[in-house]
């Protein structure tokens, strides 16, 4: 039981990690100051919850592990986080579009992990989700923007939605563990979110010039800890000094 | 207007200075104050930017997720402050643009310090200790100086920076407290930050430019070497406190003056870098570039969209 | 003395290892078939050599340590080659560059090394030198190729020789380690090959129809330890295995 | 030529190659024969160059400094028999530049095993032992096929991939017989790769095109189910030898056949990789054409100082 609900949690929180890490890479490059301090803030918004969950995880372990070995100590093979959250940021439209299929997945994952009947996940849940709208607000404007602004930033955009489309269904995949917490209250039924997570998005797309992509071949792997040769490389970063200094206070 | 009634608005303009009345960019102001303030705030607000680069770099890689959300809290602070820098700047009739443009052709500087490199973690301490540190000796008489978007603009900075400045001592200390390599690591860093921090503080007063009219108009009040020694003054009981030794065998406390005694700054070192020629200058200013450049489609995008938008408003009501 | 000779050959090594590891994260992406396999080659090369010195290195500390120890687990204060070697492969004028301005001081010194009173050196230095006169010729090579071929590549050229020309000063400095083993016949007094160097260089880009830069700023550290941001990201990717899953045989 | 003439060309090529004769560059031979063989040759080319990415991926995080300086020979190997490959096509009248062309835009095809990522270190193992040793089993009857200078190139394929092929292995032997971690690992790679490598043998025989033909040309001499059960039957013992499973629930010794027998396999994720929607198909075109379209200044730079030399060289001899 314990397990499943360690699980569950960090399948939510990985998520948070890996994206919120991503966003941390563009610090200080941003293509305006203006978006270089909203990416910023997403970035630290996500971390903020990591800690929220992973501080939760490490009370269910009970073994004295900190929300800093969760986060950093673990395997390539053991971070559950969906394939979506660790591509690249290959340019601007790569990163807003990434952060649109994100949050309009997670905005509707935190209003039914409010109704969690586990209470701190609720709590949690119920924090989160005034950031998220925010985040949402700002990723499908900015789609908007690009999908709307001139030829090249359509084209930039509209390819970044074609390669990153290929990610979005394993959003709605469902882990044993994930079944488990589901069927106990304390989960969400992900699979009921996507018929209206397509619709929003495609509503988005609409509104900003952009083709609804076609695609029915989708990529998944990241639940069950099989990722993309993107994540090693952000993750030796990531554990970098945690695994060179071990067992230390910072 | 003739000469003698520009004497006099000179005149009048000089008497609200001393009587600490804060000039608004709406007020008349002599072209050489306006041209002082937009060299010494864009300067300050690039010094901004430029500066998130150096802590940016160990973001991905902080050792705890605490210290990495308060490190990217910092970097984000830092874009705030140039933020309303470059917007206190523009009252006086430049765009940020222009500025930018000033930066990346290298006629515009920004505090050298920051073509240092962050080669370990214990950079971001002594970063925030003793750059910060610094930083907010510069800035607090600043808090009173005449121009008035300056002035509001350095209260914000400051209470920021000195946030940021003890948050830099506790990770020093917490080395410094921790493992003998975390202790080896804050005091190698402190090693490679304090002459560089020294120098921060500017040339020698004899070397200084600008200084007498800066004074004047409150955008300095005090000598590089009064702020320097300041400085010292303030940072040496820190390191103590901590168990970090200043790598300077000359510090010693001086009792007659109630202050301690230095040894040689390298000054060569500071030209070369402020020239152009430290170990980052080209690594940061290639950062800026092109993060500009890479930006261009973005903002031009949002132009565009911005400019569509408004004439489908303008269709909408005919 | 021992440490002063560990030191020696750390600092000659770590030029190998971290050269070595930027052709590494090339291979597969090179811009010909050809030019492929020659760095590969160079990279095998290399970490060929590394492994000699290492090996001799780890007989000299005499405690366990392994050549893998040395080579991936020090801290990043700990590694001693040049700025030079750590410089990212921006495109491949600054690999050219790179390569060629390090070759042809590698070429000078393990001419002088050959003559150490350390019999092992010599004859790691009597093996290397067939490989890196091939390594001389082949950058030399591309650096006339570049800088004499068209336009937009002599630009590309110059402006990779103008970045990296700043690094070239520190192979010629001496650490105190160097100093003593100079001292005592087995090191190289690298302030020796100062001239022929800039003499060999500079007929090269006369050549290559490039322009001898005229700064006279130099910039140094590697030799301390005290390295460009850079290396902090190569390491951690050096590392992460050997940190990740420590003290495992492979 | 007339119809006569040529129903008497190809005859007397087909009996050539009946005498096992080889087939060599400027010798006649049927349009057919040509094409798909340039479509073969090319393909194969083309597998070697993608599959350097997979495994250059863990090059610079190879675990010790024996395994990196193998792991880069092994990679250098197989950009070696890309070259030689190409080369070999080349002589049917097609050059490297067209198979490039045909390569990123998709008209050619390399092998689908390489738009699988590589994981973990333990894929390094992996494909050694089983990417490999599919390939083997592919490639060595080509070593006898019609066409001259295919057969080769295979001969040297063939070497170089059977020493790849025990260092894959090696390296799962190692990690089979390491700590549990690496145990761990090596069978998890064993259980991603598994399928994927048994589809590397080409569609069932039932959807296998062009097979009739090939035979006689001796492009293939067996057809792929029993290429299949060769691999099969060859790797089980050695997963067993080293104490790993192989994951597939129905496999078990067919003491009748004197075979394993083995478990459905998934066709549809064989069929949707073919077709270019794999975990790694557009990471790996974007990498070729990447490296492709960034070598053009580089391709142009050479082709114009090789042409300057020549006219240097004419000059001075005139």
């Amino acid at each position: 039981m314990k397990d499943n609900l360690y699980n569950y949690i960090l399948g939510i929180a990985d998520n948070s990690l890996i994206l919120g890490q991503r966003l941390g890479e563009l610090c200080g490059h941003g293509p305006t100051l203006e978006t270089d301090i909203a990416c910023t803030n997403i970035s630290l918004d996500l971390f903020g919850q990591v800690r929220s969950y992973f501080q939760y995880a490490a009370k269910i372990a009970g073994d004295n592990r900190s929300e800093d070995d969760i986060a950093m100590l673990r395997k390539e093979r053991e971070y559950k986080n969906v394939l979506l959250v660790e591509q690249p940021n290959t340019n601007f439209a790569y990163t807003i579009g990434r952060q649109f299929l994100f949050d309009v997945y997670h905005l509707a994952f935190l209003a039914e992990l409010q109704k969690s009947t586990d209470l701190t996940l609720s709590a949690i849940a119920n924090k989160c989700i005034k950031e998220v709208s925010y985040h949402e607000r700002f990723s499908s404007d900015w789609v908007k923007r690009l999908g709307d602004g001139t030829e090249e930033s359509n084209q930039k955009m509209q390819k970044a939605i074609n390669d990153l489309w290929t990610y979005t269904d394993e959003l709605f995949h469902q882990t044993e563990a994930d079944k488990v917490i589901v069927a106990e209250g304390a989960g969400v039924d992900v699979t009921k979110l996507k018929v209206n997570y397509y619709k929003r998005v495609n509503e988005i797309l609409q509104l900003a010039n952009l083709e609804i992509p076609e695609s029915k071949y989708f990529q998944k792997g990241g639940k069950e800890g099989i990722h993309t040769e993107h994540l090693g490389y952000l993750l030796s970063e990531l554990q970098y000094m945690q695994r060179a200094y071990p067992n230390m206070e910072w | 207007m003739s000469e003698e009634q520009i004497r006099s608005l000179e005149r009048q303009f000089d008497e609200r200075i001393a009587r600490d009345e804060k000039i608004e960019p709406k007020d008349w102001m002599p072209e050489k104050y306006r041209k002082t303030h937009i060299r010494q705030m864009s300067q300050h607000a690039h010094s901004e930017i430029v500066g998130m680069l150096p802590e940016g770099n160990w973001i991905t890689r902080a050792p705890s997720l605490r210290r990495k959300v308060a490190l990217l809290a910092k970097v984000q602070d830092e874009a705030g402050h140039g933020l309303y820098l470059y917007s206190a700047t523009e009252t006086l009739g430049i765009s940020r643009d222009e500025m930018y443009e000033q930066l990346h052709t290298g006629k515009a500087k920004y505090s050298s310090i920051f073509n240092y490199p962050t080669v370990t973690w214990a950079d971001m301490g002594a970063v925030g200790w003793l750059v910060d540190g610094a930083a907010i000796i510069n800035q607090v008489p600043l808090c009173n100086t005449s121009y008035g978007p300056y002035a509001r603009a350095m209260i914000r900075v400051c209470k920021e920076e000195s946030f940021h400045q003890r948050q830099g001592f506790e990770i020093m200390m917490k080395l410094a407290n921790g493992s003998p390599e975390q202790k080896e690591l804050a005091q190698d860093a402190l090693n490679r930050w304090w002459w560089p921090s020294l120098m921060m503080l500017g040339p020698t007063d004899a070397e200084s430019v600008h200084t007498e009219q800066s004074m004047k108009w409150k955008l300095k009040r005090k000598s590089n070497d009064d702020l320097r020694q300041q400085f010292i003054d303030q940072t040496v009981p820190q390191a103590e406190l901590i168990g970090l030794t200043i790598p300077d065998p000359d510090l010693k406390w001086n009792e007659e003056r109630g202050s301690y005694d230095f040894g040689d700054i390298n000054w060569d070192e500071f030209w070369q870098v402020v020239k152009g020629h430290g170990p980052c200058n080209k690594e940061r200013m290639k950062a800026r570039i092109g993060a500009w450049e890479e930006g261009e489609w973005i903002r031009d995008a949002a132009m565009a969209h911005a400019e569509k938008k408004q004439e489908r408003k303008q269709k909408q009501a005919v």
